[in-house]
């Protein structure tokens, strides 16, 4: 490590320190729904739950985002957008994946064109279990989210940063390009 | 005894500088480019100098010049447009069709409006107004079209028609060609005053592009070269401000119709002036939304703004007349400086249309910033030039209560954020097209006259005082009560404004805004592609780009309302159907429409013989 | 000099001020909407949270005008808030007149679009077509009962119009006396405020949140910062023109207790006048942007030019 | 109804070699065509009414080496529906495109040609791709695909420390 370098993560380990209480607090989401997992999220986000209690809520776009929800299993097509979504997000950006497709492919173990396991191709901060997980369940799991960026081990965005040739090997293992370039995109 | 600069030798000095610039430009391009850029900086410091000599008579052969305090305001003014945009001649000369012909004929123009500012009497007025229309209406089919000089022929023949009979019925009511006098008489002859005000109002309205005389302006202008568009814009069009002033003013007008009925302060028929003011902003302001063309959108903000001329000029009160001269002043400025940010971006893309370009700001940053100091001062916004003219107009019109009109004032004022706004986003922001990735920066010898008239509209916008003080010592000349300060602050009716403040608050703002962000993790730097666009990949910028019909939703609103040039072509189609008979009557070969006349002159004569 | 600089020092007070109070009143109006959506809602400092967070992120950049417009945006407004009087205290008295809060404000608004659309994305050229478009409609009915009211009072001071207001009591409030002319303000107040159904330029479900969709890190912080201090200046202008001002709740013969209560009286009109427009949004759908034209063109203007008229006509209101 | 099915089928089957009629369910016909016939029974077809062409699919008949093409069309005048079908040699899989007689079947000819590998002369944009992005492999809906192989040749697999599945009827 450069003395450059070391200054740094210096001064990024003092700006987190100084801004972990608000980012904890106040979590925008981008939604990524892929799968049926999503149908969860309006309980959660309604009178029922209440998201906002805990600062969270709907954002627009992946830039203005802090963490995006994968609520599903995830087809190479749309992996390949998801990277591209979370490599748009501004730092720190957590990503929090939901249910058993995102940990092993789930029910779609044998499909073609649908990867097994998210964290070989992004880095995960939190799973959420369940077929779907229920409300309760992804309220919990945001808890847990929070808990972590006030530990400061939500950490995932950085592993990527550190990781990235890693990474990018994997998805390029499972997609052969990162960025498609046919018809439909002129 | 050194040589004296005086009006005459000014005048002289231009006509020969134009037949110099006619024979060099034969020899050599750039030479006579040249002599255009001298010519008017030369006159420039020579009218400055004569800012002492005010009130001074001059002659030349038959012709009489007096420098009156206005007439040296129009005259900075104009000098200034024209000596800035000649440095765009330089680089226009091979784009030229008749390049040797265009640099006399640009000389000539900035003679005739010399001329005609400084006449004494009103038949210099007219010889040098004629000077003007004739050298403008060759240099325009230079441009694209030839058809928009046969337009504007058509309505400077009007308005020149109109300013001819006010003349000769001057004349004829009180014997004297000279301004001054005769408008003082006219003064107090009701009937006389009401010719005059109506007939050579016409002529100002026609040259200034007030509806319903607008339809030339955005033809000529969106047509005319690319280095003639600010000059019409920013200097010739000024000239019909100089017409209104006379006769509302100088004459003065409310003097004139004080027995009149008095409508919102102001007497019935500078109120039908106002009206049409009125009109032009909204007219002006919802045709320049509209437009896809560069050029002609500013030229339909120009009619806008001499909608607010007008209305300011023909209120007559300190404050109206302060901001009319003072928004002379600021939009000369302001849309010159605009026309060469179109003249400088069509110089290096070779379209003027909003819908094929973009993104320029990468490759031509000066020339958006000066493109976004015309606009912020042409809509108005502080800290420029054009702010303290409309907060003046508004005084006023609050003053007089004048609903109507400043409903279309505040449409005018509001709309013309759209309008300014579309081509800032279209051109300068946004995506920047394949095409002119290899688009170069305004070359330097451009730079210098648009950052000149933005520097001034920064300055004059901080301190407007400095012109303010020329436009009260006017008011004074004329008659009238001159404006108030107090230190930096103007004084209003209602209230006062302190540009000065304004500015320093705002730059205070600006710093804290700075610091902030200075304070805060350094952004990452992206791409202008790596953009949202719900995670799809594009890869064409064109398509990335908002600029074709931008404002859809507000044009569908107005898009059947009715159009002007559809009446001026029922006319024109009734004047030919005349004019068709005529000829058919009276200047046929037929023998037997011959044969017709013949006899009918013989009974004529037959008839008149036997009584 | 000194009085300049003690000027710029309440000037500046006022703008920390504007700050703490309309973002916590945001918190708080955030709660009030979120228990009458049978919600809990968030901490009333959630704002505040909100905003640092967006300030400590790692955004990104599209280049000098996306970084400079945020900041002449931010300026703009700043300058804006302080000119503005607050309980009484004017900060450069003689100068706080209307025109200016409509063009300063503006210069930031233009800064905000300048940046928006030097970001490269569509869908922020059409957020703020809309949005400019929005202001053509609700602009000009506002600038008209302004007129009227200039025109009645004789004066275009926002200081002045609101102590003019302050000296019989309810009665001489503008909401009495110019009824029409506030009810077009209050709609037009929604309109500035960009709330439903006047929420054409945001749309984030149509346009992605519009003009603001490139934004992320220090440059959305940033304009949060000064979307709050611009709903401060329209609900301040609000309140000055039409409901009195800082008029006292509290009558008697003690100083500090009248200007005491004159503070909580803004305070509490500023309140209700914000927390109502909240409920309204939250209550309605969002208008075509076609729509809100033609709405504000038909309703509100024709009320502003009824009301001028009856003002400047009739006298009455004066 | 049943009057105008007949007498379709039998116009029908006067004209072309009919390979087989069914009748699935109500209003519903199934018509075998020879691959050399079918292009002149569609035309014919889509004369007598079937002009909505709702669907063209593939099914792969390994035991048979022969892919079969259906395509489902639907008559608005009287709601029946056809599935018209041929069979293809599977090792030579070409037929020629249909895009001429059903314009819409532009985007089915690139689906099929992406999933089954059947190649659709004269139609230059059936080559593109569609679905699939970047696909490596031999088309994945053809039966001798082996998807679990693909897939755990192509997407790593969670390594568990300890095996938490168990087969059905196994014990624990």
């Amino acid at each position: 490590m450069s003395k450059k370098e070391r200054a740094v993560a210096k001064r990024k380990k003092k700006w987190d320190g100084i801004s972990n209480f608000f980012r904890a607090n106040s979590i925008w989401m981008l939604m990524y729904c892929t799968g049926c997992c999503a149908i969860e999220l309006p309980q959660a986000m309604t009178s029922k739950y209440d998201m906002e209690r805990l600062g969270m809520g709907p954002m627009a776009t992946p830039r203005q985002a802090d963490v995006i929800l994968v609520t599903g299993y995830l087809s190479v097509k749309t992996l390949r957008r998801v990277i591209y979504a979370y490599e748009q997000m501004g730092e720190p950006k957590y990503l929090v994946a939901f249910g058993p497709c995102t940990i092993n492919g789930g029910i779609y173990y044998d499909a073609h064109p649908v990867i097994k396991s998210l964290d070989q191709y992004l880095p995960i901060d939190v799973y959420i279990a369940g077929c779907m997980p229920k409300p309760e369940a992804v309220m919990n799991g945001f808890q847990d989210l929070i808990d972590m960026i006030k530990r400061k081990e939500a950490n995932g965005w950085r592993k990527y940063q550190e990781n990235k040739e890693w990474y990018r090997e994997n998805q390029i293992h499972a997609l052969g390009e990162l960025r498609i370039k046919d018809e439909f995109h002129e | 005894m050194g040589i004296s600069i005086g009006v005459g030798t000014i005048i002289v000095g231009l006509l020969i500088s134009a037949v110099l610039a006619y024979v060099l430009t034969k020899i050599n391009k750039t030479t006579g480019a040249w002599v255009t850029v001298l010519a008017p900086f030369l006159a420039l410091a020579a009218v400055f100098l004569l800012r002492d000599s005010i009130g001074t008579t001059y002659s030349l052969f038959f012709l009489e010049f007096e420098l009156t305090e206005y007439g040296w305001f129009f005259s900075m003014i104009m000098l200034l447009v024209f000596a800035c945009v000649s440095f765009f001649n330089v680089y226009w000369m091979k784009k030229m069709v008749h390049p040797a012909a265009y640099n006399m004929l640009y000389l000539l123009a900035l003679t005739g409006t010399l001329g005609a500012f400084m006449a004494k009497d009103f038949i210099g007025l007219f010889i040098f107004w004629e000077m003007i229309v004739w050298s403008s209406m060759f240099i325009i089919p230079f441009g694209k079209s030839r058809k928009a000089s046969v337009v504007y022929y058509a309505f400077s023949a009007l308005g020149s028609l109109a300013m001819l009979y006010g003349i000769f019925y001057l004349y004829n009511a009180f014997g004297s060609f000279n301004i001054q006098e005769v408008l003082k008489l006219a003064a107090t002859d009701t009937t006389a005053a009401l010719v005059a005000f109506i007939t050579i109002g016409i002529a100002g309205m026609v040259k200034l592009g007030v509806f319903p005389f607008h339809l030339w302006l955005p033809r000529a202008h969106g047509n005319a070269p690319d280095t003639f568009s600010p000059i019409l814009s920013g200097g010739l069009v000024k000239a019909g401000g100089f017409a209104v002033f006379l006769i509302a003013v100088v004459m003065p007008s409310y003097e004139a119709f004080a027995t009149q009925l008095q409508f919102m302060g102001v007497s019935i028929t500078s109120y039908i002036f106002i009206l049409f003011g009125a009109v032009s902003i909204v007219v002006g302001t919802l045709m320049a939304i509209k437009q896809d063309d560069f050029k002609k959108l500013i030229a339909y903000s120009s009619v806008a703004n001499a909608g607010y001329i007008i209305i300011g000029l023909a209120m007559t009160d300190a404050l109206s007349v302060g901001g009319a001269f003072m928004h002379i002043f600021a939009h000369a400025l302001a849309s010159a400086a605009a026309f060469l940010a179109v003249a400088a971006v069509s110089h290096r893309t070779g379209t003027t249309k909003m819908s094929e370009l973009g993104g320029l700001i990468h490759r031509m940053p000066l020339t958006y910033l000066v493109y976004l100091i015309a606009i912020i001062s042409m809509a108005g916004i502080p800290p420029m030039a054009g702010f303290i003219s409309k907060w003046m107009l508004f005084q006023s019109m609050i003053d007089n209560g004048m609903v109507f009109v400043a409903t279309a004032a505040f449409f005018g004022s509001i709309g013309s954020f759209l309008y300014v706004f579309r081509p800032l986003s279209a051109v300068f922001l946004g995506q920047l097209s394949p095409k002119h990735y290899k688009v170069k920066k305004a070359p330097v010898l451009m730079m210098i006259p648009m950052i000149i008239l933005s520097g001034l509209t920064v300055l004059f916008g901080i301190f407007p005082n400095i012109v303010l003080r020329i436009v009260s010592r006017i008011q004074t000349s004329v008659g009238m009560e001159g404006l108030q300060f107090d230190g930096t602050k103007i004084i209003g009716s209602n209230g006062s404004l302190d540009p000065t403040l304004i500015v320093v608050i705002f730059g205070i703002g600006f710093m804290i805004a700075l610091v902030i962000f200075l304070l805060h993790p350094k952004s990452r730097k992206v791409e202008l592609m790596d953009t949202y666009t719900a995670s799809e990949f594009i890869y064409t910028p064109e398509l990335l780009h908002y600029s074709h019909s931008f404002y859809a939703p507000f044009e569908r609103l107005y898009k059947n309302a009715p159009d002007t040039s559809k009446w001026y072509k029922a006319i024109l189609k009734k004047v030919s159907e005349i004019g068709g008979f005529v000829s058919y009557a009276f200047f046929s070969s037929k023998p037997r429409i011959v044969v017709f006349w013949i006899v009918i002159a013989m009974v004529a004569l037959l008839w008149g013989g036997s009584v | 000099m000194i009085t300049i600089i003690i000027s710029i020092l309440i000037a500046l007070g006022i703008l920390v001020f504007a700050f703490l109070w309309q973002t916590t009143l945001s918190g708080i109006t955030r709660k009030i909407v979120g228990r009458y959506q049978k919600r809990y809602g968030p901490r009333f400092y959630q704002n505040f949270r909100d905003i640092f967070k967006a300030l400590s992120k790692r955004g990104i950049t599209h280049g000098w005008v996306y970084s400079f417009g945020v900041i002449m945006a931010v300026g703009g407004i700043m300058a804006t808030v302080m000119f503005l009087p607050l309980f009484g205290i004017v900060p450069f008295p003689g100068v706080d007149n209307f025109f200016i809060y409509v063009y300063l404000f503006a210069v930031g608004m233009l800064g905000m679009a300048m940046s928006a659309v030097g970001s490269g994305n569509p869908l922020a050229g059409i957020g703020v077509m809309r949005a400019l478009t929005q202001m053509v409609g609700y602009e000009v009915p506002f600038m008209i009962v302004v007129l009227a009211m200039i025109y009645g009072h004789g004066t275009s001071s926002l200081s002045e119009l609101a102590a003019i207001q302050q000296t019989s009591g309810f009665l001489s409030w503008n909401l009495v006396k110019m009824p029409i002319g506030t009810i077009v303000g209050f709609i037009c107040l929604l309109g500035m405020l960009g709330k439903k159904p006047f929420e054409t330029f945001i749309a984030p479900a149509e346009i992605a949140s519009g003009p603001m969709v490139e934004y992320g890190g220090k440059q959305l912080g940033m304009l949060m910062i000064m979307h709050e201090l611009a709903t401060f200046i329209e609900i301040s202008l609000f309140v000055n023109l039409f409901l009195g001002g800082a008029t006292p709740i509290v009558f008697g013969e003690t100083t500090v207790l009248v200007g005491l209560s004159s503070v909580v009286g803004f305070l509490l009109k500023y309140s209700i006048v914000y927390i109502v427009s909240a409920l309204i949004s939250n209550a309605l759908g969002r208008f075509k942007i076609d729509q809100v034209i033609k709405y504000f063109y038909k309703v509100p203007i024709v009320l502003a030019i009824i009301q001028a008229l009856i003002v400047v006509f009739l006298g009455w209101g004066v | 109804m049943n009057n105008i099915i007949k007498e379709f089928v039998d116009n029908v089957t006067a004209k072309f070699e009919l390979m087989g009629v069914d009748y699935p369910a109500d209003l519903q016909v199934s018509l075998d065509f020879d691959q050399r016939d079918i292009h002149n029974a569609l035309a014919y077809i889509k004369g007598a009414g079937w002009t909505q062409m709702s669907l063209l699919t593939c099914v792969d008949w390994i035991a048979d080496n022969e892919f079969q093409l259906v395509f489902i069309l639907f008559n608005w005048k009287n709601g029946v529906r056809l599935q018209v079908r041929t069979r293809i040699d599977r090792d030579k899989p070409v037929f020629t495109t249909i895009t001429n007689i059903y314009p819409g079947a532009q985007y089915y000819e690139r689906d099929v040609h992406e999933f089954f590998g059947v190649e659709f002369e004269g139609n230059p944009d059936s080559y593109k791709q569609l679905f699939l992005e970047n696909w490596d492999d031999i088309p994945p809906l053809r039966k001798d695909f082996d998807a679990i192989a693909y897939s755990d040749r192509k997407y790593p697999a969670r390594k568990y420390k300890a095996n938490f599945s168990t087969e059905a009827g196994e014990s624990k």
